[in-house]
């Protein structure tokens, strides 16, 4: 296990700025109340936050308008992939929930054998350095997804806050480099662990989510969602896409651009045939996705517990919401079978 | 709070409503969501205060396909969405028991929303049960709307651009506006593609022109499409200058009279040309 | 340069042949010298260029390999540009995806071939592929349904196959019209009429959405197991590559884990 | 030739008057700038703002709509409802940043050749004189 090294508060800002000569530094800077990933900069104010913030961070890695490729008609169709950019890049300030976004997304990016080249570059040229979190807001929920606001899980390097300066660790050879600067000096003191609470948001098992399909509580969930896209957008494990192709000028660029299956467009085809039509269809395809088809598919479920889509329905739906719904009525459906008595017809 | 409670007791039990639409709080959040009452559900978990803020005139079409006759608890603006969807038969008044009680603000995380100082009703135009005194109607006075017109058309163009290139598209803004309700929309068209789906400047802009342009003569200005957008765009802003010149070219202010057809719904022979001409600026 | 999976190469539209009112057939060729080696029931994703992209099955593939097919009906806005385009154009092409029909596990077995109007053009490379190798299966049977007489596809392979002995073919039309004395009536119907006998056959159903329901349903009352009878799923599909989340049916992509199912692999809700 | 330079002018005109007028003007011979792009619809009411907003979108300077003169629209209502929806369209184009002599609404007769001639030569000058003083609506270029 390498060793914990300190960093005093005061040495921050010249740390950066010797980070920033060989790497673009990311950091959340607070802009007119909205959070924002931005490039380091010594005169704006830093200040690290300690738990969750509301700001996309699918947007570095997975723009939501992405060109792929740019074609001129003149010339008979030559086509001109995007090369990825190569200048390796720090993000800095990631919580625990934000890094198991990126690590899902690996998977669904990555896994195939067609790998999506572009962001397969992004990933090369970046080093996640993840922030432990100090609080968990009334949102969170990353407890109760296998996860926990001191976990390191999938990051490169990790740090944390104390009293008089920061602590950091580097966990994969990727995040190495940066601790060999002269500001840091390796101490043995460790960030001490906490027991943080759980149970808020208790979800059952995918495969007991798979049997709910046909149950008529999808009605009732969706009876008030009026299915814009907000929650998938600004969720980081919602990465669902659509392909588009723009001419302007004659000349034309393909780009892959963030598309929510919440939306009606999502799925109505040529013709007319739409085969989730009904918002109940829809809420039932995204809770499912969630909490069971992502784990079928890839081996873990895509809720990090961030809480972000809590933080931003305009209907105050909470969405973990729904998901522990569906699990009292798993767990009321066994209750009643394992009772022997004839099970009430539902609504 | 209990006089409301009470009447909705009564409709129930007269049979005059299958489900009453309003409001409960959700204990683990503190938060007030929209609800579906149904004749047997307890309602001291009916809410209505200033936390209400949400409109559910966009609710009605789909609950008056699956129940005959629907309660809802209506502030000013929302009723002025009423008005526009029963003037254009999206919903028809038979089905609807409307219930509005004297609205003075909607606050959202503690601090009055913005659209209360200019409101132009308090109670919903269209209502079978009012509570409490309504205040007396102000006009607008649109301040936000005209300290935009002072400044230079470059000024403008920047400042809505800047806007505009943050729009991711998840159409929140659509699915709230009671007078939203296209089957598919002209964001979704591709005969032709007037607008592309990617989230970039050009087309944004497009989004939020035609929307903004639909809406003409049609907005109740409930607010709720500048509430609900996870960028903070200012909607309501472009809802407002559209609102000020339909009530300066027509004198209409959309929604505030009952049967009253959308000006841009009717014709009139002596509009003065100057108005399209741009020179009675 | 970075190869990214979806950005489409160019391909010349070699010809272009009229199947009916609003299906023309394309055949295509890559322009830098690639080969197309498309296995039965895969698909491609072409594009026009500014104007977007869709998924279309593999019809026929010459035997060089350079040479592909794609049936195109006039139904949207991409399908309905390709109709007003003209021999040598350029589109793109990328694939081909998904999986296949199992043909070589259906060795000596007899199989019948149930296509939907459109739905035939993806099982027109199992009937090519099965008459190229007669001798490894048994008797093939192919049910074909379509709207009118006018839009009957492929009518020179209809012809080909029917005067070929080991193929018994069965053409029917939806509703009577003067001038057709053929076989009347919907698919499902057909096949019930039919009584098409499981014992160890290969059903291979195709077409509407509609039209498999009611086949599978009606091939389920004649005895057949959900094992032995294979569909292709036509789903909305933009990336074809199992990335963009789109063509799911529960944790299944149709483009990655399909197009292609026998019915024991897909839940019953899907159809 | 600084064609670049030159604005760009599109003129959605209504097919019974103001495209005849347009015809009138060429076989009279009446001179007019050659930027002005002509479109014909079957009537002023056809014209959907949308076609206007994407006019701009595109990078066009200019957008001039013309029809027939209230009263004798081929079909009756058509200029009434046209002159709301141009009257709304114009005022929410200039509340977003064109500037309003960019956009010229009128009407013109089958029998006022000279008419369109002079309005398109004087709106092309008046464009002129906005150029470069700031940006239309035109997106930005496609990143190459």
């Amino acid at each position: 296990m390498n060793k914990w090294h300190e960093l005093k508060a005061a040495d921050l800002k010249n740390f950066l700025s010797q980070l920033a000569d060989k790497w673009q530094v990311w950091v959340p800077y607070r802009n007119d109340g909205k959070w924002e990933f931005a490039p380091y900069d010594e005169r704006r104010e830093l200040e690290f936050p300690g738990s969750v913030i509301h700001v996309s961070v699918k947007q570095l890695l997975f723009p939501k308008r992405r060109p792929l490729a740019t074609y001129d008609e003149e010339s008979t169709w030559s086509v001109k992939s995007v090369t990825p950019g190569e200048k390796p890049r720090i993000i800095m300030g990631l919580h625990p929930c934000d890094v198991a976004g990126i690590s899902y997304m690996d998977k669904v990016f990555l896994r195939t054998e067609h790998k999506d080249a572009l962001y397969e570059a992004e990933r090369k040229r970046t080093v996640l350095v993840g922030m432990l979190c100090t609080e968990m807001e009334k949102t969170c929920h990353c407890t109760d997804r296998g996860l926990a606001p001191d976990s390191a899980q999938g990051m490169d390097v990790v740090f944390t806050r104390t009293e008089d300066g920061y602590l950091f660790q580097s966990l994969s050879e990727k995040g190495a480099p940066l601790l060999e600067s002269e500001y840091l000096r390796a101490t043995d003191d460790k960030p001490d662990k906490k027991e943080w609470p759980h149970g808020k948001y208790e979800i059952a098992s995918p495969e007991e989510f798979m049997e709910m399909y046909d149950d008529g509580i999808w009605h009732e969930l969706s009876d008030i969602c009026l299915t814009c896209g907000i929650c998938t957008y600004e969720c980081p494990t919602c990465v669902c896409f659509l392909v588009a192709d723009e001419k302007f000028k004659g000349k034309g660029e393909r780009v892959t651009v963030w598309d929510s299956c919440q939306l009606q467009s999502y799925s109505r085809m040529a013709g007319g045939h739409d085969t989730r039509k009904t918002p109940a269809s829809r809420v039932r395809n995204r809770t499912l996705d969630k909490f069971a088809y992502s784990h079928l598919r890839y081996g873990q479920i895509s809720c990090t517990g961030c809480g972000r889509c809590v933080m931003v329905c305009p209907l105050k739906r909470s969405f973990p919401q729904l998901g522990t719904r569906v699990t009292e009525r798993i767990r009321n459906k066994k209750k009643m079978t394992r009772d022997a008595t004839a099970p009430a017809k539902e609504d | 709070m209990n006089e409301i409670r009470k009447k909705i007791r009564s409709l129930f039990d007269k049979g005059e409503i299958d489900v009453m639409l309003g409001f409960r709080e959700d204990p683990s959040t503190g938060e007030v969501k929209a609800a579906v009452f149904k004749k047997d559900d307890d309602l001291n978990g009916f809410v209505y205060d200033d936390r209400c803020v949400q409109n559910l005139v966009n609710y009605l079409p789909t609950l008056t396909a699956r129940y005959k006759r629907i309660g809802i608890m209506l502030k000013g603006c929302d009723g002025r969405s009423l008005v526009t969807q029963l003037v254009e038969h999206r919903i028809n008044k038979n089905q609807i028991v409307a219930l509005s009680a004297a609205c003075d603000g909607v606050k959202v995380r503690g601090e009055e929303v913005e659209k209360c100082a200019d409101c132009a009703v308090s109670v919903s135009p269209i209502a079978d049960h009012v509570f409490g005194e309504p205040k007396e109607k102000k006009d607008p006075v649109y301040a936000r709307v005209r300290e935009i017109e002072k400044m230079t058309p470059a000024e403008r163009w920047k400042f809505f651009s800047d806007y505009f290139a943050k729009c991711e598209r998840c159409y929140a803004c659509r699915q709230i506006c009671p007078s939203c309700y296209c089957e598919i929309c002209i964001a979704d068209q591709q005969e032709p593609k007037w607008i592309e789906p990617s989230a970039k400047l050009s087309a944004n802009t497009m989004w939020h022109l035609i929307r903004a342009y639909h809406l003409a003569g049609r907005c109740a200005d409930c607010g709720e499409c500048e509430r609900v957008c996870p960028q903070d765009i200012p909607m309501r802003l472009l809802n407002n200058a559209l609102e000020k010149a339909v009530h300066e070219m027509f004198k209409v202010r959309p929604g505030t009279v009952p049967d009253e057809l959308p000006p841009l719904v009717v014709l009139s022979k002596d509009d003065p040309d100057t108005i399209m001409e741009g020179k009675d600026e | 340069m970075v190869n990214i999976e979806l950005v489409p190469n160019p391909a010349t539209i070699k010809e272009i042949i009229e199947e009916s009112r609003d299906v023309k057939s394309f055949v295509l060729e890559y322009v830098e010298p690639k080969s197309m080696n498309a296995r039965p029931g895969q698909f491609i994703e072409v594009s026009v260029q500014g104007y977007g992209e869709a998924t279309f099955a593999v019809t026929r593939t010459a035997q060089s390999g350079k040479e592909f097919t794609i049936s195109v009906k006039r139904i949207g806005h991409l399908t309905k540009i390709l109709h007003r385009s003209a021999e040598g154009d350029i589109i793109g092409v990328r694939g081909p995806y998904g999986n296949s029909f199992p043909v070589s596990e259906w060795h000596g077995k007899s199989i019948v071939i149930i296509g939907g109007g459109i739905g035939l053009a993806p099982l027109r490379p199992v009937i090519d592929h099965i008459v190229e190798h007669r001798k490894e299966f048994g008797d093939l049977e192919i049910i074909f349904g379509a709207r009118s007489p006018a839009d009957i596809l492929y009518k020179e392979d209809l012809k080909k196959w029917e005067q070929d002995k080991g193929v018994k073919l069965y053409t029917t039309i939806d509703v009577p019209f003067e001038g057709w004395n053929g076989r009347v009536g919907l698919v499902p119907v057909v096949v019930k009429d039919l009584a098409v006998k499981a014992d160890d056959k290969i059903a291979v159903v195709c077409g509407p959405p509609i039209m498999i329901k009611f086949t599978v349903a009606a091939l389920k009352e004649l005895g057949w197991p959900h094992d032995r009878i294979y569909t292709t799923l036509e789903m909305k599909m933009q990336c074809g590559i199992g990335q963009c989340g789109r063509c799911n049916i529960g944790e299944k992509f149709i483009c990655k884990d399909g197009p292609v199912f026998s019915l024991d692999q897909i839940p019953t809700y899907a159809l | 030739m600084q064609i670049e330079k030159e604005p760009k002018i599109l003129a959605i005109l209504c097919k019974w008057c103001s495209y005849a007028g347009a015809d009138l003007a060429g076989t009279s011979r009446f001179k007019y700038p050659a930027n002005v792009r002509i479109v014909q619809v079957p009537c002023s009411g056809r014209v959907d703002p949308i076609m206007i907003f994407r006019a701009f979108v595109e990078g066009y300077d200019g957008v001039m709509v013309s029809g027939c003169h209230p009263g004798d629209c081929h079909y009756g209502t058509g200029n009434y409802h046209a002159r709301r929806r141009l009257a709304v369209a114009r005022r929410l184009l200039e509340f977003v940043g064109v500037h309003s002599d960019r956009m010229h609404f009128t009407w013109i007769s089958a029998a006022e050749g000279k008419k369109f001639a002079d309005d398109c030569s004087r709106f092309t000058e008046q464009l002129k004189g906005l150029a470069g003083t700031e940006k239309t609506l035109a997106r930005e270029e496609i990143a190459t």
